[in-house]
């Protein structure tokens, strides 16, 4: 019952993570000693003491009822002790100490509709944004293009059949929420028609000065239009990334008949070999196809699966194609090679082939 | 129940297939609780439409706190009433992600009596995300939670909800207690959390090992990831368990590694320790026979975010190597240093890392007091544009 | 006769070592030729007072050129009257440098009778320089160069002197007849060699192959580097014997390899052709069982200079192959398309390779009507900031 | 005897080079075989016809007087047929059929004093420019350095012993005539003062807008002193590159107390193994000290023992820095790390190290 006069704090913090760890895990912090995967989403850590932790992890479509959130729970409470974790790409882990759960554990998270894997080898979950769920920048909706992908690619998250690990980010609009710009493979939801001004409400929404700065390409520039203050946009000076929009809503950019979806490649975060990359641009554009986006899987799915057959071991999509060079993996991909690939920012022209190290 | 949810024949399509369908889930919520089936609604028309229809959000909040919520609108509210409003609550999530799952059924209560019964777990900033509310039972939430210790979360101009791996908790390579040190920053933190008073966002990750995984390098300001300094620890049984099991330790571990530092003769692995690179690789290939020293802590880099409006960076090395003990004073009195110039010099959504663009490494290092080392950059200056800071003058034998 | 010369204490020391001596050079000129002893006099001032003592160039020249001298002063000509005047004269030399002694003495014997009797053999940019004469002896000394068939090399914004490695006259991995094709271009653009009409200089140099022997991915405005496309050239037998002898084909030639795409088993080599990256390690280690492949030609790249204005730049790819067959139309269209769009829209001093930094590569390409095509690019934007030059409308199907 | 009245000529061009081979080269030409290092400075082509083309290699300062020229001539007359070349580093190369002649040769080329090498994995002549001999532009002298230098060097010249090759330039200026930017050792006369603007003179010399404008940082600004039309220099946004003195007379920035040379590292330029690369800084300043330049001299020593001493085989300068990280070679090579080093100019934030690729 809500007590209307309890004293109101602010600024407590999250309650300490101590309560929520299981006591295997109190007992046995910092001194693990290795760990070994057994089976697909399926892994031990043993402890210099010799304690054994199993993780089961189960797929998770990020975006989760409470009711799906009780279902984990009585899972957890049966197998668990009432433990339970989330990673960080927002799959849920099953953490015990009893051995013999795991296997039931599985046939009621698989009976639940949740696939177990993404560990070692594998594809997890797509780190992801909000999308036409709740956001108002989307170029494209999240949740179901993660949804579709995530469908077609199964087999390589419920195994371990892959040269190294593959990390696919979405994020539905330019400010990659998703921070999918060191993917490997990164679906980024794009405009390409600059934002319509609602001359009329410019003035009383937005401060134009800010407007006119936010413009990373100067293409926003104060004008008087119909007599009202407002702004107007150099045209072939816009590359869509909605900044001005951000700040102005009165520069709506989102257009059904230009959004779509850009593909890239070969990010990737660890220092594991090859130091971090920034993804590069696959596909500059695909249609949104709700529901489905068949274009979308599709590509995706061709693309993981050239890599999976050439990569050498370890090799993640970045090493591989940077092993085979990109003309190579533009010829072995039959994506077709545009104008939009190459690069016309800051630092252009560091990305020309200053060398002759060609393959034919 | 089924035919309480609105027609949508498109979204439907999306609860078949292997993966878990967020279709579903909302049709989960939206069994008690309209806010779901408006949400349905809306989205099937989004989907026939190919456009979102949220608006631009207003400013709503909780009382004493500039940021943590999300406003949001929808344009067709006439015909959507029940998310006219449908605003998110960023709140702290525990660090690592750990849970009773005593904590989570009393968020689940909370939310199914304030709010749309819909949530992600978690957002990629790593709060539970309390999807869509109203302006009404922001802080009716605000109050329940508070009972059950939960905090609100950043958004805006502040110093964003940290997060961390689960490091020591359960991976044998965590450096420094993540857990511990996130804790520690975000408590530390909590007026610069939830008020925000920078020039833009500020995000701190700490991860346990440079595999980084919660990807800080590419998604903080300040990332702080664990690190070694001393020699890998090898235990030479494990490594022969390794060979006998057919590993081909050759080409696997010893020419994967880019460091070029390691050998394998058939029968022994030898580590030119002085230039490994410690990216992990090997350690990662063979968990049971090679670890990370034991003089352990961290690097911490700086200036990661997505494009907008320069350009996405990586963070990059500031301190390649301090011990990781709390309470951490020297990377707070750091952190205070940085954001005492970000916040003097540093222009309206300038983001850490692009203001250290914009001025230059070497000018910010002088600002915030520190020495260059060349740890800091991945290869010294090629053009010979130096700014010599003294020269002498004839008259007199010193510098000016 | 030394006591002809000035006192020159500081220069003497640099008669002192092994390598040649430049002083030496100068003193041997000096003995009959005042020009020599004022030049040893002023640079044994400039040693001591370390500063030079030229001034900034005026315009002078050779009738009917643009270009080819460099006017030179010195600030002291009261005390160096020899020297008041000292200009330098680019001459052309031939391909590859080769010469016979009778053209070598013709040359010593005008320049005896017409200057300083100094010369560098050659010019960084590859030009017979001759160093040090007054403006009244610069006709004369044309004069007597047309008789035995010198021309005149570039200066200011002009072709400059082209140069060549020398190719097939005595290098086995010669792709093509780069001393042919440098004789070709030079003779093709003699206007433009001598009659400067460009924002800036332009400059071609000619290498067989990817060694690149002279330098020009990273001098020349643009690079014709000999390539082939099909496989590498192997001769068994010959490996063997590189094994036998003892060299360590897997450490030095397979490892090396940056494509990775060699193996040795200890018996056989085998080269997976279709990754290597033409890069002329294996071959430059075993050349006498390696050789490039048949099917020859060149790559052409762009854009290489010094640093002044806007930073260094290195050549990047235009075309990764094309046969080389005089008369080199197609490379010599595309050369006349580069230059009308560089002199339409290049600003003053700024050389093909800003240029195209400048407008951008994709927009470069459209202009001078190329196909952009993977292998001019060391890989595809990182940044999201696209210009999709199309969009459709609402009213049409079409794009607009 | 000049003619007076013979057809004034132009644009005839180089004379053709066919008439300057040796009947050898032109008998095989294109049809070389292979080629063998026969001692340093030494070496064979042999033909598919199995002719042989013997080359000595010999020592240039490049500056040279046309008494020299004619002392060449002589040898090559002797030994040669009468041909002789120079190559694209300025040596000068002896090309006989004869192997016999080979040592003869060498003796007399000793004998004049130059010495014989640069061949294989050797340091070959010095690329470099004009310096206080010619140049108006110059912050050291090139020629002075270069045999300084060199003499130092020599035994590595002589010989081949070092891991692969060493290429040196020298640049007297920022222009960098020597095309220092791609050496494994470039060492580069630079400025560390701003011009100094006589003001007087700016107006009748130079073209106002033309200098404002050659500045790469816009320090240099229209401004009226002592009454005179000139300009003015923001001094903290000066970094010495002097275009606007080659664009301006009226502003010289050669400074005996200030003018100096920097030391760089790891270019390259062939394409064997790694990429061509730019070098980097080593040395921010080392002070101009004729006559023979010993700070620098025991400073390129150092570095090119170091190197040879840890390199692997075939390893030129910078891609052993690669292996090693920067760090490591500045520890080993006891050079301080300065602000200098950072890079602050365009594409900066590319130089800044993003990963933890670290070595302790
Ligand atoms: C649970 C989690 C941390 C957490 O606190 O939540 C985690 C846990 C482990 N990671 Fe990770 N990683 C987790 C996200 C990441 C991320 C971040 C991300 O994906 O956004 C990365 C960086 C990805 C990248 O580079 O783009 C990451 C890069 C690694 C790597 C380096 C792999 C590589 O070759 O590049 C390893 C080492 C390995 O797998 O050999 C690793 C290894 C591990 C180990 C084996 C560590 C251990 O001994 O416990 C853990 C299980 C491995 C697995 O999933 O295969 N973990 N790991 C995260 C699980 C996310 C998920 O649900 O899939
Ligand atoms: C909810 C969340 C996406 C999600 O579904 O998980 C999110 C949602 C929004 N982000 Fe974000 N960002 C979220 C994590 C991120 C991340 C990832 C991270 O933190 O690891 C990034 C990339 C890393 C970074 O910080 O650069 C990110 C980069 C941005 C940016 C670009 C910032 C930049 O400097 O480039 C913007 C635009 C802005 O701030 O102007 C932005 C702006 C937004 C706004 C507030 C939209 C706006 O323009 O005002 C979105 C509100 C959506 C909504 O209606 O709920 N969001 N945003 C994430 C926060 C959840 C949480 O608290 O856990
Ligand atoms: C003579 C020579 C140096 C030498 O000793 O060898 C030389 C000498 C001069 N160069 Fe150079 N450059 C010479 C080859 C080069 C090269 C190397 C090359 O061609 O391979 C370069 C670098 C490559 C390039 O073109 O970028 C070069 C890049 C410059 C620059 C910078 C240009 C740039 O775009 O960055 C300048 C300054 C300018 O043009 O404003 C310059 C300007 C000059 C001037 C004309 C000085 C000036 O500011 O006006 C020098 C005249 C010196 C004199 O008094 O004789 N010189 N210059 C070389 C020409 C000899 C020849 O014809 O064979
Ligand atoms: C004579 C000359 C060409 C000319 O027409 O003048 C020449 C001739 C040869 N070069 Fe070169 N190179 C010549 C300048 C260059 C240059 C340009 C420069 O130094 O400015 C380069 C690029 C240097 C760089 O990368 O910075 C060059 C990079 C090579 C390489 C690649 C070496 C590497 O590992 O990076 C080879 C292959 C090798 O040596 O294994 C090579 C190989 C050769 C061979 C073996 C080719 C052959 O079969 O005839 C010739 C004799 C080798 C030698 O000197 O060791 N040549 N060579 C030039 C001699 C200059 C000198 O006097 O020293
Ligand atoms: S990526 Fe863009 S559209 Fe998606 S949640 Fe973030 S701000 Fe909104
Ligand atoms: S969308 Fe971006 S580029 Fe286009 S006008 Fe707006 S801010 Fe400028
Ligand atoms: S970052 Fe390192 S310590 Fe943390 S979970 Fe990943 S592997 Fe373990
Ligand atoms: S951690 Fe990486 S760099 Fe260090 S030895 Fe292992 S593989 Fe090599
Ligand atoms: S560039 Fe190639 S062809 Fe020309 S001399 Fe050098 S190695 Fe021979
Ligand atoms: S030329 Fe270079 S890339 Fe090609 S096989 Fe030989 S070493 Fe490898
Ligand atoms: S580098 Fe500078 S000083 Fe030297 S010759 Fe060239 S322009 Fe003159
Ligand atoms: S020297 Fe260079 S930076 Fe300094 S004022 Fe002149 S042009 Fe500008």
């Amino acid at each position: 019952m809500a007590d209307a006069v309890h004293e109101r704090r602010t600024d407590y913090g999250p309650p300490h993570h101590d309560q929520f760890l299981p006591p295997i895990i109190k007992e046995n912090y910092g001194k693990w000693k290795y760990h070994e995967v057994l089976k697909p989403g399926v892994m031990v850590h043993v402890s210099h003491s010799g304690a054994k932790l199993f993780t089961v992890r189960a797929a998770s479509g990020r975006l989760t009822s409470i009711q799906k959130i009780r279902m984990y729970c009585d899972l957890a409470d049966k197998y668990c002790d009432g433990y339970l974790r989330f990673t960080s790409r927002h799959n849920v882990e099953f953490l015990m100490d009893k051995q013999e759960n795991i296997e039931p554990l599985i046939a009621d998270l698989k009976e639940m509709g949740h696939p177990i894997g993404g560990i070692g080898n594998s594809i997890s979950a797509i780190v992801h944004t909000q999308g036409w769920i709740h956001c108002h920048s989307a170029a494209t909706d999240a949740s179901g293009v993660v949804k579709a992908t995530m469908d077609e690619l199964i087999e390589y998250f419920e195994n371990m059949i892959l040269p190294g690990k593959l990390r696919i980010a979405l994020a539905c609009c330019l400010n990659m929420c998703g921070a999918v710009h060191c993917s490997d493979i990164a679906i980024l939801g794009i405009h390409r028609r600059p934002p319509k001004i609602m001359h009329d409400k410019v003035k009383k929404m937005c401060e134009i000065p800010n407007v006119s700065a936010s413009c990373p390409t100067a293409a926003v520039r104060p004008a008087t239009v119909d007599g009202f203050e407002s702004v107007e946009i150099i045209e072939e000076q816009c590359m869509f990334c909605a900044n001005c929009f951000t700040v102005c809503p009165a520069m709506p950019i989102a257009d059904p008949l230009n959004d779509g979806i850009s593909i890239w490649l070969g990010g990737k975060v660890s220092n594991a070999r090859h130091e971090p990359m920034f993804s590069k641009l696959a596909i500059p554009f695909l249609p949104n196809n709700p529901p489905r986006w068949p274009e979308v899987t599709s590509a995706i799915k061709n693309i993981v699966e050239l890599w999976a057959a050439n990569a050498n071991k370890y090799e993640r999509m970045g090493e591989w194609i940077e092993r085979i060079g990109w003309p190579k993996f533009f010829k072995m991909s039959g994506i077709e090679f545009q104008k939009e690939h190459v690069d016309d920012f800051k630092h252009a022209g560091l990305t020309y082939k200053r060398s002759t190290h060609i393959t034919f | 129940m089924a035919d309480a949810y609105p027609k949508t024949p498109m979204l439907d399509e999306l609860e078949k297939g292997k993966w878990p369908s967020f279709v579903t889930e909302i049709k989960m919520a939206a069994a008690d609780n309209p806010m779901g089936k408006d949400l349905l609604g809306l989205l099937e028309r989004s989907y026939r439409e190919k456009i979102g229809h949220w608006k631009h959000g207003g400013i709503v909040g909780v009382m004493g706190y500039g940021g943590g919520v999300i406003g949001r609108y929808n344009d067709l509210p006439d015909e959507y009433p029940n998310i006219s409003h449908f605003h998110t609550m960023r709140i702290n999530q525990p660090a690592g992600w750990f849970y009773t799952t005593e904590a989570l059924r009393k968020i689940c209560d909370i939310w199914e009596k304030h709010g749309s019964g819909l949530t992600n777990m978690h957002g990629s900033t790593g709060d539970i995300i309390l999807l869509g509310t109203t302006t009404d039972e922001l802080e009716p939430t605000f109050d329940e939670l508070q009972k059950i210790n939960f905090d609100i979360g950043g958004s805006g101009s502040d110093v964003r909800t940290p997060s961390c791996c689960c490091g020591q908790a359960r991976c044998e390579w965590a450096c420094y207690d993540t857990m511990g040190a996130c804790y520690d920053f975000t408590m530390a933190y909590q007026d610069e959390l939830h008020r925000p008073a920078f020039p833009y966002k500020f995000k701190f990750k700490f991860s346990g090992c440079p595999n980084d995984c919660v990807a800080s390098i590419a998604r903080s300001d300040m990332s702080i990831i664990g690190m070694w300094r001393d020699d890998i620890q090898m235990d030479k049984d494990a490594i022969k368990e390794y060979a006998d099991g057919g590993m081909d330790i050759k080409a696997d571990v010893v020419d994967n590694c880019p460091a070029k530092c390691m050998d394998w003769n058939g029968k022994e692995l030898t580590i030119e320790n002085s230039y490994c690179r410690h990216c992990m690789h090997c350690i990662n290939v063979m968990p049971k026979a090679l670890a990370p020293g034991k003089d352990r802590g961290a690097t911490i880099l700086l200036g990661a975010k997505a494009p907008i409006v320069e350009g996405a960076l990586l963070s990059s090395v500031i301190i390649p190597f301090i011990k990781m003990e709390p309470p951490y004073q020297e990377i707070k009195d750091l952190t205070e240093r940085i954001w005492d110039v970000w916040c003097e010099e540093g222009k309206n959504r300038e983001r850490v890392g692009e203001f250290i663009q914009r001025v230059g490494l070497g000018n910010f290092l002088e600002a915030i007091e520190v020495e260059p080392i060349p740890e800091m950059v991945a290869h010294p200056r090629e053009n010979p544009y130096v700014f010599y800071e003294e020269y002498f003058e004839e008259d007199d034998g010193s510098e000016d």
